[in-house]
C-alpha cells in the first residue's frame, strides 16, 4: 500500500473494476478478482446488480466472499439456485448475461485469453487449469470485463493457446464469427484501464491510475502498447468504497479463518 | 433398485479397473470419502470425469489410478495449482495421463444429453476457441432450419457415477439440496450409480420439486457422515477452507503427497478411521 | 424488471393483434383469467402454442382470436372432445384454423431449446409417426459421431408467454411449485412474460432449489386470485372436475357457446366480475 | 354388468390390464383406462410399481384416480415432481420406463394407433386430439400395453393416419427402424387380449374374458383376426380384485363430485 495514498494497487483495481458495473445489471461472476469487484459493486453503488455464479445461484448476496464457487452462503443468499447444466442452457446461453466477469493468466491486445497452457499444449511448460465456463461467457455475454494484474508475463504478445476470445484478430472479426455482444469492453489491471478502440478492436490505455505513469503500464505490457490521447487518471478510490472492500474483506478472513482467503 | 452397502462394499462390487467414473459435486458435496476407497482399493486404468477436478482428482492421479482425464477446469479452487495433476501431465508422474479437455458448458450439456439418453449434445459455444483443434470430440453441425453452425459434443455416459448427498431414506431414495451442480444429470448418465449420504432416515419428506432420486437409479447408497470433506454437505458440514490451503504444500512434493496419502488413506481402513487420523494430524474435526 | 399491473394493463400493453402467445400450465395453474382477457380485448390474428389446449383455447378459438394453433393434444381432459376446437378445424367456424401439430415430448423440447437460445432441439421421436408428413417442421439429422438419426423441431420463442403462479413477492419475483409442465421453459423462451398470481407476498421465503422465476425476466406481474379457474393452484384452489364436465355440454352448440362467452366473459369486466357471475349460473364458487 | 358372473366387460378389462403390470415395474401411465389399471395393480398385487405421469410426478401414489394428467394428488403423493421437459428427456427417452400404458382411438393389425384424425387429415371428418405422449412413449418405453373397448370402428382394417408405433408392417420391421424395447406386447379389450405373433407381429387373440365367444371378438374387429390354437380364458376377476376396483372408482366419484369421474 502506498502510504501517500492510502490505498494498494489491487484496491484501486478492484474499485475500478467495481465502478464499471452499472446498478441492476445481470453479472456472470467468476471466483477471486471478480467476484471481489462485483460483490463489492453490489455492497456499494449497485444493490440490485443480479450475481450469478456458475454452480447454481442466481441473485446471489454472500456476506462475505466465497473462496469457491460453490460456497454455502452463495446458495443460501440467493433468489434462486438451479442446476448447474440450467446456468450455462437457459440463463447464460439463453442471452440473459449483461456482463460476465472474469479473470485470466494471459492476455493479448486483442483481449483474447488463455488459461489453458504455457508452452505446447502436447508439452506444456506450465499446466493452467484450462477453460471452464470462460469460452462461453466470453462468447454470449452482453459484455465482458476482465480483471488481472498486468505483467510481460500475462500480457503478451501473442497467445500460445486462446481459451476464451475476445476480439479474435481485430476489427470486426468477433462480429464476424457470429458472436453476440460487444465482447471485452474494459481490461481492469493494477496499473489502468484498457478499453478496445472502436475500430481496429486492439486494446488502448484510457485511464492510469493515480500515481502510475504510462511508462510504468508500458514497461509491464509486452506489445506496444497503445495509449489513448484522452488518456485519464482513474478517480482515487472514495473512503466510503475502501472501507466496504476492507469491511468484507475482514468479515472474508474472519470467516474463511485465513488471510489469504480473499485474493484481492 | 438401491440397496444400503458399506462403500468398502458398494466400491468392490460396483467398480472395475478400466471403468470410466464420473466423481461429481460442484464444490459443495464432492464425494471425498468415495475416492479415498477407491485409492484403498487399488482401482487402476480409470477414465476420470469431472467437471472440476479438485483434491480428490489430485490425489486419484497422484496415486496413479487413472489412465485419463475428462475435464473442463482443474484447479484448486481459490489457492492455486493442482500439483500432482500438474505433474502428471507435465512429467508423466507417477504415470502418463491422457486428457480430454472441454467448457464446462460443453461438459454440462454432455452430462444432460447422456442423461436423455441421446448420443450428442449441441450448444453455442467454442467459437474462436483453440479448444477443438485439440479435441476431436468437439465437432460442429448446421441447424436443419436457420443454417446455423452449432458446437456438437458426444453425451457423456460413464460406467459409473458417484455423488455425496445429504440424505437418504431406507429403501434408498435420496434428497440433496443446495448448489446441485451436475450431480442428478451424473447420476442418470450412469450405468451403476454410488450415493454416499450425511444421513439414512425414515422419511424424507421433502419439500415441492426438491431434488430426489428415486431409489430405482441407484446401484448402492453408503451412510458416510462428512464423507464430502474438505468440501461440505449443506446442512450438515462446513468447507474446510484451510485444508484447501493446506493441500497446495502437502502436494507440492512427491515426497510430502505420497507420505500423507499413506498415512490418512492406504493406512486407514475407512472413512472413519481417516477421520481420527485427519483429528491428530491437524488438530481439527474432517467435518 | 417485473412491474405489478392490473391483468387489463398487462394484456393491453404486451399482447398485440398477430403476436404469438403461449398460455402453458400442464392441467395445473393454467392462466384461464388471462384467456378471457385477451377475449375481452379483443385480440385477433393470434398464433396460439400450448401443449395441451384445454377450456381456454377452445374458448379463445370459439371467439375467434386465433389464426393458428400449435399443439400436441387437444382434448377435454377425462371428459372428451373440445367442440370448438373440433368445429373450426372440421368446419371453419367461426374462421379458419391453421394447425401445427407436434407430440408433447417434441414440444417440451422446443420451448427447452427456445429458452435456451438455441435454432433448435433434438430427440429420439416421430419413428413410423405420419405426423412428419404433414408438418415439415420436424426434420431429421444425423448424429456427428454416431451416424444416429434422430429428429429435429425448431425452438419455440413465443412473444409473450402467460403463465398463473402461486405467489410473487413485491419486486415481482415468482415462486411456483407442484405439477410444474414447461411454465418456466415457456417463460425463458418467450419475449415478454406476464405472470397471473393468487397471492402477493413480501417475503416468497422459498425453499431450497424452489422453482423461482426471478424479476427481471419477467415483463408484469398480476395479482388475479382463482385466475387459473377451473383449472386449480395447488395450495390455493382445487380443480373444478365439474366445469371440465358442464364445459362439454355449454361449448358442444354454437349458440350455447356464444352465449356463455356473453354472459361470463364480454358482459364482464374483470375476472372478479366473471367470478360473481360464474357463482350465480353455477350456484358455486369460481375458486 | 352381467348379473350371473358378478362383473362387467369394463372391470375384467381392467383387472386383466393390472394383472399384467408387474410389481416394481416403472409404467408411464395416460389418462382414463391405463391409469385406472395402472393404479388398481399398484393397489392390488403390484405395491412397488412406480408410476410417472407426464405432466411431471414420479412415483405416483393417489388415493383417488386423477381425472386428469395434472391433478393436484398426483403430485402431492409422489416420491419427485420434476418438470415436463424432464420426464420426457431424462426419464422417458432416457430408456427409464419398462412398461407405457396407452389407450387409443383406433388400432390396426400391427397394433400402430391412430389418435390424430378420422378422414384425411387436411380434412378430417373427425378431429380427434392429436399425439400428446404417445409417439415417444411407444418408440421409447421397454414394452407396450395398450387398453381399449373392442368395435369395428376402433380395430379397423388400414389406419388413415399413423399416430404412434406398433410393429409398423409387422415382421422385423419395428427392429430395423431402430426403435429400442418390445413394442406393444399386450393389446387389452373388454373381450379379451390380442398379443403379437412372435414372427410376424400380427396381433392374435390370445385369451378371451369369461362369457365372451370367438365369435363376438371377430364381429368386433375389422379385419380378419387370428386366434391362437392355444386360445385360453381369462380368469375371471377375483373378488379382491374387484373389490379393490370398486372402491377405488367409489372413492374417485365422491371425490371428484361425478360419477363419470373415472372411465372403467
Amino acid at each position: 500500500m502506498s502510504a501517500e495514498r492510502g490505498f494498494s494497487q489491487t484496491e484501486v483495481m478492484t474499485v475500478a473494476a467495481a465502478r464499471l458495473l452499472r446498478n441492476g445489471a445481470v453479472c456472470f461472476v467468476g471466483i477471486g478478482l471478480p467476484s471481489t469487484a462485483a460483490n463489492l459493486a453490489r455492497l456499494t453503488h449497485a444493490p440490485e446488480v443480479v450475481l450469478i455464479y456458475e454452480s447454481g445461484p442466481i441473485g446471489a448476496r454472500p456476506s462475505v466472499l466465497p473462496l469457491s464457487i460453490g460456497d454455502g452462503e452463495l446458495s443460501t443468499s440467493a433468489d434462486s439456485v438451479v442446476s448447474t447444466p440450467e446456468i450455462f442452457r437457459y440463463w447464460l446461453q439463453g442471452g440473459r448475461i449483461d456482463v460476465g466477469f472474469l479473470g485470466a493468466a494471459q492476455i493479448d491486445r486483442f483481449a483474447n485469453i488463455n488459461t489453458t497452457t504455457i508452452g505446447p499444449y502436447a508439452k506444456p511448460k506450465v499446466r493452467l487449469p484450462g477453460a471452464g465456463g470462460a469460452p462461453e461467457i466470453a462468447g454470449m455475454a452482453g459484455e465482458v470485463f476482465i480483471v488481472l494484474k498486468q505483467t510481460p508475463r500475462a500480457f503478451v504478445k501473442r497467445l500460445e493457446f486462446i481459451t476464451s476470445v475476445g476480439f479474435l484478430g481485430g476489427g470486426d472479426a468477433r462480429l464476424r464469427a457470429g458472436l453476440p455482444g460487444k465482447g471485452p469492453t474494459a481490461v481492469i489491471t493494477d496499473l489502468g484501464i484498457l478499453t478496445p478502440d472502436p475500430v481496429t478492436k486492439e486494446l488502448t490505455l484510457t485511464s492510469v491510475h493515480p500515481g502510475v505513469s504510462v511508462d510504468q503500464v508500458r514497461a509491464t505490457t509486452s506489445w506496444e502498447l497503445k495509449v489513448s490521447d484522452a488518456l485519464q487518471t482513474t478517480r482515487a478510490p472514495e473512503a466510503s468504497e475502501l472501507a466496504a472492500l476492507r469491511d468484507l474483506l475482514r468479515r472474508t478472513a474472519e470467516k474463511h479463518g485465513r488471510s489469504e482467503a480473499a485474493d484481492a | 433398485m438401491a440397496r444400503i452397502a458399506s462403500l468398502r462394499e458398494a466400491v468392490g462390487e460396483l467398480i472395475r479397473d478400466g471403468d470410466v467414473v464420473a466423481l461429481e459435486g460442484f464444490t459443495h458435496l464432492i464425494p471425498h470419502a468415495a475416492g479415498h476407497e477407491l485409492i484403498r482399493q487399488g482401482r487402476k486404468d480409470l477414465t476420470l470425469v469431472r467437471m472440476t477436478p479438485d483434491l480428490i482428482y489430485d490425489q486419484l492421479i497422484g496415486m496413479g489410478c487413472a489412465r485419463k482425464l475428462i475435464f473442463s477446469w482443474a484447479g484448486n479452487p481459490g489457492v492455486g495449482s493442482l500439483h500432482r495433476f500438474r505433474d502428471a501431465v507435465e512429467h508423466q508422474w507417477p504415470r502418463p495421463l491422457e486428457i480430454e479437455e472441454h467448457s464446462h458448458a460443453d461438459m454440462a450439456n454432455a452430462y444432460v444429453a447422456g442423461a436423455s439418453n441421446l448420443p450428442f449434445a449441441i450448444l453455442r459455444g467454442y467459437v474462436g476457441s483453440d479448444l477443438p483443434q485439440h479435441n476431436d470430440r468437439i465437432r460442429f453441425i448446421r441447424c436443419p432450419f436457420t443454417g446455423e453452425e452449432l458446437a456438437a459434443v458426444p453425451a457423456l455416459r460413464p460406467d459409473v457415477a458417484i455423488v455425496h448427498a445429504q440424505k437418504a431414506d431406507r429403501q434408498g431414495n435420496v434428497l440433496l439440496w443446495g448448489i446441485l451442480g451436475v450431480q442428478k444429470e451424473a447420476v442418470l448418465a450412469a450405468r451403476r450409480a454410488i450415493v454416499t449420504v450425511e444421513e439414512i432416515v425414515d422419511d424424507l419428506r421433502p419439500w415441492p420439486n426438491a431434488c430426489v432420486l428415486p431409489r430405482w437409479v441407484i446401484s448402492a447408497v453408503c451412510h458416510v457422515p462428512g464423507g464430502a470433506h474438505p468440501s461440505y454437505a449443506q446442512g450438515y458440514t462446513e468447507r474446510d477452507n484451510r485444508f484447501y490451503g493446506e493441500w497446495d504444500g502437502i502436494s507440492r512434493s512427491r515426497e510430502t503427497f505420497t507420505a500423507w496419502m499413506k498415512r490418512h488413506v492406504l493406512d486407514t481402513a475407512n472413512f472413519e478411521q481417516f477421520k481420527r487420523v485427519f483429528a491428530a494430524s491437524t488438530g481439527r474435526e474432517a467435518a
